[in-house]
């Protein structure tokens, strides 16, 4: 039991490391610290370094090399992405969703001929893509979608709102999940295409956050015309195509969620400030508080270093990432109001007003996005109970009805 | 036993409760929130028509003359209406304060104004983060003139007077400490809006130099004065708390009953059905012991101390984790800024913070209990 | 608002009061601390004060005189209870069950001949019930059960087994619930009897739980043959019928539960022990939890004046008693584990080896079992999201489906 | 990256699983949880046999010279098993402290006779109720005589021999501490088993009057060496407590899986799944800083306490979760005396409280973060 690399990852780690040392920007601007992106120039700059990677083959390093990969191992993306976090560039960047989830499920459902025009600048980050599957009416039950799309010739005509759909504002193309059989069962009734996102009768709106940041969009479809060409996988087959899309979306290893609000943190503003008795660090229930939140970062952190052993054993990860989802969106609303607490009447005001310039009342805002978003907590702990300890499905009403014929409550 | 409120304030609860939701406080509270202006200067007027800034105030000095019973109703009414107006500081702080510790002058120059809705009261007492311990405050108030910065004055930008906790004597610890009335738009007073969690209530960082001011109450009294004011208000919050959970508690519900996951409701799931389950249970308990601090206040009982402390710790529990489930039951949709979730819980958390933490109010809990010897 | 009697009360009060002083036995034994009862000698006392309340018509206040009781009001018998509590008498009594849910069964069911044989009886403590629903298969689910009683002439063969039937072990009578068609959909195949518990073929056994108490058992039925006449309610009808019994269970109002082992005790052990940095009692994370727990404990004080408001106002009680049982079951099991916590390594020592005489071992080891005992934690939360809430029910696949066709996992 | 057991090491795993469920070896803790006997002599011996009591023992003294990687293997399937044995009596605890801070010749005198089982070992601290905090301890050691009193030592009535915290000299606090070694059933030793809330492991109360014991280590380093000890200790408890709420997780998933009510599998209802999801969460996180402290012990590094620390205070929350909702998704069936439930139920608490509350260990983490600067 060590930490060390094998002699092969410490090869790769050294050849990538001398390739960032020489190719990486000079000055490496990151989003804010709470996943909120940064303007024109970050984007420059993020695509400037996504054409680098991609020319040297790092861009996407577990996929072939005919798709501009690498033909490389998990461990070795993993590899790769943690000294690009060394040098302090990488991170979550505006092609993640393109290049993690929408080129590959184009890569298992269309022709050489699509993957020719898409995939490159998809990975150059020449053009970004967005994923537009959930809906109002959704919610966690993603394929209560209504978004309808209608055969016209060779053309769908599509009419209906996506929502939650992060980067559409900037996005160049979409893939969109649709109804086109409302009285098939709801999983049967479904096909994919994808579009441009500057197609006439798409429009984006922001959508503003209750802690007042805009991350996600609604997309609204107004009789928007796509070709039959752009159509992915068979019709009513959509389901079945988004499930590869979902399933990619789990491949995401490790941490980085909550902003950075963590432990050390809470330890910093505990030394700083004073309760009655004294130092707030010295407050026993400050210091249980402290310990329980310290043992379940680090037991996470500790729950990674085994998942990337497993990736350098040639393993599939586990269900670590719906873990420390559930862990840290919680962790991250307890320990933050708990600040704010520590802070006493003080811990009401924000920004420059606040200890710490503000930073756990931006948490404390944040947190309740974070356990919802990307799967609530009880979708995750159903995750969990259903596909690791194997406990049965809820009942299941919505299986073999039409989906005209489904109660919807409205 | 009659642990109850009577008909004729069950009738007062009615009516201010019907009064409030004709004025669509929560859309006057968003535009607080995403607006400069302080309060809502129409409903201030009629909240002062009402009479309810005059509850607790003696008919001698133009009040209703009622008891703080009354004002525990119209309490859990403005917490369920999200009230944006400087009531707390106004009533339950510096009203209370002044009629606690008033000389029979000030109670005259002060009251009457008040019960009107003339003046806009608060209280400032915060210097520092952290706990707001005796030995934090350093303002002095030597010669009638208060000197030093006061931090998070709720509805301090709008007050017109504050009672002003300082320093008069050398004595170290509480014991140097008192009370001070400032005009807050006079003389040697500068004061600044604070960015805050919840808005909708403006906070204010306050800064005196060489202001002058009058005493309230005894010089070295300041912090005995301060703590049965704030034990007094932590019960009249405690309604405010249990009434915005008590919203929480009925939109999540009603969310739950009406929204599809699956073609079923989502109130028919266990996960969503014993959260709420458990916010009920937390609002009951809450509301009991709410009731507690009630009768404590009604009786001017020595229990006061428990149980304000009792109150405040279970009503500050209670609409915690009600606003913060409640955004979690509606999912997306309760996350954006249009929906109403987010105020509630800002909401939450502003009166968890203003009368001092949690934490602060539990080992008080303790401390009472101790006095007692329980066992 | 005041905690005052009115005038009525008061007088109703001090009457009982007076009556209490002159008839009240001299020495009052118990059961011990967590509920189980004594022997031969508490029997003989326990009857002994029934008697006599029950000649005074104080044994059911609520009761009209016809049947014993005084025709009097809710609050008048929480008047009596607080009354005989204060004189260090009455609380868990074993006519408790016959008198509170299976003789009202039988007066809601049962005609006059029935009445005037068993009412008086139960009523003096002469004659103890049980009631037996409950079966291994069953758990929460009580209309799930098996016991078969299939008609033979004029009398019924039933065969089958019950548990966690209090009381079965001294009981001379029982209220039973058995399925009579197992064609029927699971709710509608039930009929209700009553039978002698010296029957032939009955035998009961006693259940040692996990704690080692013995509060609860088994009862097996071999051939036992009960009258038709014993029937209660018609043929097919048993689920009614017993839905009457559940419903007089919830009217118990207040206390008691979880040993007496609160705040006080815990305050208590905290003002005798040293923790490294001083008496336990300091210590700001000690006095952390014991404000959390009073204020839970305060909160179900508080609420039984409530509702012993509503009940002096003539008002229904709510779901108080769910409430309560919920709460206590799960402060018992975390205020005794913290507790022992508190006493270090000789927390897992226990009896007169531990500190108190092992009251806090004692409580960690019985909260298992009330957090399951008449209703689990699970259970009571649906009851108040379904009843107080109006919460929709979960999805049913039992309501219309034949008994035997029914899936049971074995 | 490697941060896993080798092959050979969970090789070593699947063998003591087989062997131990082979052995039935919760029918026995049942056996000596309802009588008087302190362990099960049959399997001690076949313990002893595979070499498991000398894991950690280096050849030269009789052992099998492997490491602490293969002794946390091990304890995990002692966990799992409820081995009803003084396993962690005598390899964490009496043959860690020998191997850390014996002479030469105690180690010739003791080890090999440790390996082959024929020895039992304990470590006698405790003394009173509360922290066991350096002041506590008066049991005195002077001219190789102990005398005081010992209470809650685990295995105490059948260990041979046991590790004593006492005091040696004047000097207060813990600088006056040493440890000695005493013969347990030689002069001067008087013992009594104590009732516990798991007597499938015996407690004992034992009384020295002028034992005669041999030092082990220095005078004045008996405290330090301790928690070294306790350290070394808290990782494979760790191990056991894991081990035994894989089982809890294990067995309830199980019968809510078969377990129908209202005619579904209650292991459908979200009550229940979600309270299996946050078990299998705890003991992941536990299983995780279990292993961080394992490498730490393998490595011998100075992360250790921070390590042990962490590991004890994760596998305790775990253990202590799954083992009561274990209980409460079984129902009423899993509250009998019948059921295994209430034998881990009662284990996970003995293993909680055996090397010392979680506070005094959440204390320590916090302890290490401070010196560690984390900021």
């Amino acid at each position: 039991m060590d930490f060390e690399d094998t002699p092969e990852e410490a090869a790769f780690r050294e050849q990538v490391r001398q390739w960032i040392h020489t190719n990486a920007p000079t000055q490496a601007s990151g989003g804010d610290v709470l996943g909120e992106r940064g303007g024109g120039e970050w984007f420059r700059q993020q695509r400037a370094w996504q054409a680098k990677k991609a020319e040297a083959g790092y861009a996407k390093i577990t996929w072939p090399k005919e798709f501009g990969g690498l033909g490389g191992t998990p461990i070795q993306q993993v590899i790769f992405n943690q000294e690009e976090a060394r040098g302090g560039i990488g991170g979550n960047t505006p092609f993640a969703i393109g290049l993690g989830m929408c080129i590959p499920t184009l890569m298992a459902y269309c022709g050489k001929e699509i993957l020719g025009r898409y995939v490159k600048p998809a990975l150059y980050g020449e053009e970004i893509w967005c994923q537009l599957f959930s809906e109002p009416a959704g919610g966690s039950d993603v394929a209560g979608l209504r978004t309808r799309a209608e055969r016209d010739g060779q053309d769908w005509i599509v009419n209906g709102q996506k929502i939650w759909t992060t980067g559409a504002q900037f996005s160049d193309y979409g893939l969109l999940l649709t109804r086109t059989d409302f009285n098939a069962p709801k999983h049967k009734g479904l096909t994919m295409f994808y579009l441009s996102m500057k197609s006439a009768g798409v429009e984006v709106k922001p959508i503003r956050q209750a802690s007042g940041a805009s991350g996600f969009n609604e997309v609204f479809f107004s009789d928007v015309r796509i070709p039959d060409s752009q159509r992915v996988g068979e019709i009513g087959q959509g389901w079945q195509v988004a499930l590869t899309t979902l399933m990619h979306e789990r491949l995401a290893v490790g941490g980085g969620q909550g902003g950075g609000l963590d432990v050390p943190q809470l330890l910093a503003l505990a030394r700083e400030l004073e309760l009655e008795d004294g130092p707030a660090i010295r407050n026993a229930s400050v210091r249980e508080k402290i310990a329980d939140w310290y043992v379940r970062s680090a037991g996470l952190k500790y729950t990674t270093y085994r998942t990337m052993t497993a990736l350098s054993r040639g393993q599939q990860p586990g269900p670590e990432a719906s873990i420390a989802k559930l862990v840290v969106a919680a962790k991250l609303q307890e320990l933050s109001a708990f600040a704010l607490e520590l802070e006493g009447e003080a811990g009401a005001l924000k920004g420059a007003d606040a200890p710490m310039h503000g930073a756990f009342q931006m948490g404390w805002m944040a947190a309740p996005g974070l356990r919802i978003a990307g799967g609530t907590d009880e979708i995750l702990r159903n995750v969990i109970a259903e596909r690791v300890l194997g406990l049965p499905q809820d009942v299941r009403l919505d299986k073999d009805v039409p989906f005209n014929q489904l109660p919807s409550g409205r | 036993m009659n642990f109850d409120f009577s008909d004729e304030q069950k009738m007062l609860r009615e009516q201010a409760r019907k009064f409030l939701s004709g004025k669509r406080t929560t859309q006057s509270a968003r535009r607080i929130l995403e607006g400069t202006g302080g309060y809502d200067r129409e409903l201030w007027k009629d909240v002062a028509e009402m009479g309810w800034l005059g509850t607790a105030i003696p008919e001698a000095y133009g009040g209703l003359g009622l008891g703080p019973l009354e004002l525990c109703v119209i309490a859990e009414e403005m917490g369920r209406a999200l009230a944006p107006l400087p009531f707390s500081s106004t009533v339950y702080l510096f009203t209370e304060a002044v009629l606690l510790a008033a000389t029979e002058g000030q109670k005259r120059k002060y009251l009457p104004s008040l019960a009107r809705g003339e003046l806009i009261g608060t209280f400032a007492r915060v210097e520092r983060a952290g706990a707001a311990a005796p030995k934090s405050i350093r303002t002095s108030f030597r010669s009638g003139k208060l000197s030093g910065r006061k931090i998070a004055v709720s509805d301090g930008m709008d007050a017109d007077v504050g009672v002003v906790l300082a320093r008069s004597g050398d004595e170290p610890g509480e014991r140097g400490l008192c009370l001070a009335i400032a005009d807050l738009s006079g003389a040697g007073v500068s004061r600044r809006v604070e960015d805050s969690i919840d808005p909708s209530r403006k906070h204010a960082e306050i800064t005196f130099d060489g202001a002058p001011a009058e005493p309230l109450g005894a010089p070295g009294e300041g912090w005995r004065i301060a703590a049965t004011v704030l034990d007094r208000a932590a019960v009249l919050t405690a309604f405010e708390q249990i009434g915005g959970a008590d919203v929480c508690l009925a939109t999540a519900t009603e969310y739950a009953k009406t929204r599809y996951a699956f073609a079923r409701p989502i109130g028919s799931y266990q996960a969503i059905k014993h959260k709420l389950a458990d916010m009920y249970v937390n609002n009951e308990l809450a509301r009991s012991n709410a009731y507690y601090g009630a009768w404590a206040l009604h009786t001017a009982s020595a229990e006061l101390p428990l149980a304000a402390a009792a109150a405040r710790v279970s009503a500050t529990q209670a609409f915690d984790y009600a606003a913060k489930e409640m955004i979690q039951i509606h999912g997306g949709i309760g996350f954006t800024w249009e929906a109403d979730c987010h105020l509630f819980y800002r909401r939450s958390r502003e009166l968890a913070l203003g009368l001092g933490a949690q934490r602060s109010w539990k080992d008080r809990v303790v401390s009472e209990l101790e006095t007692r010897n329980t066992a």
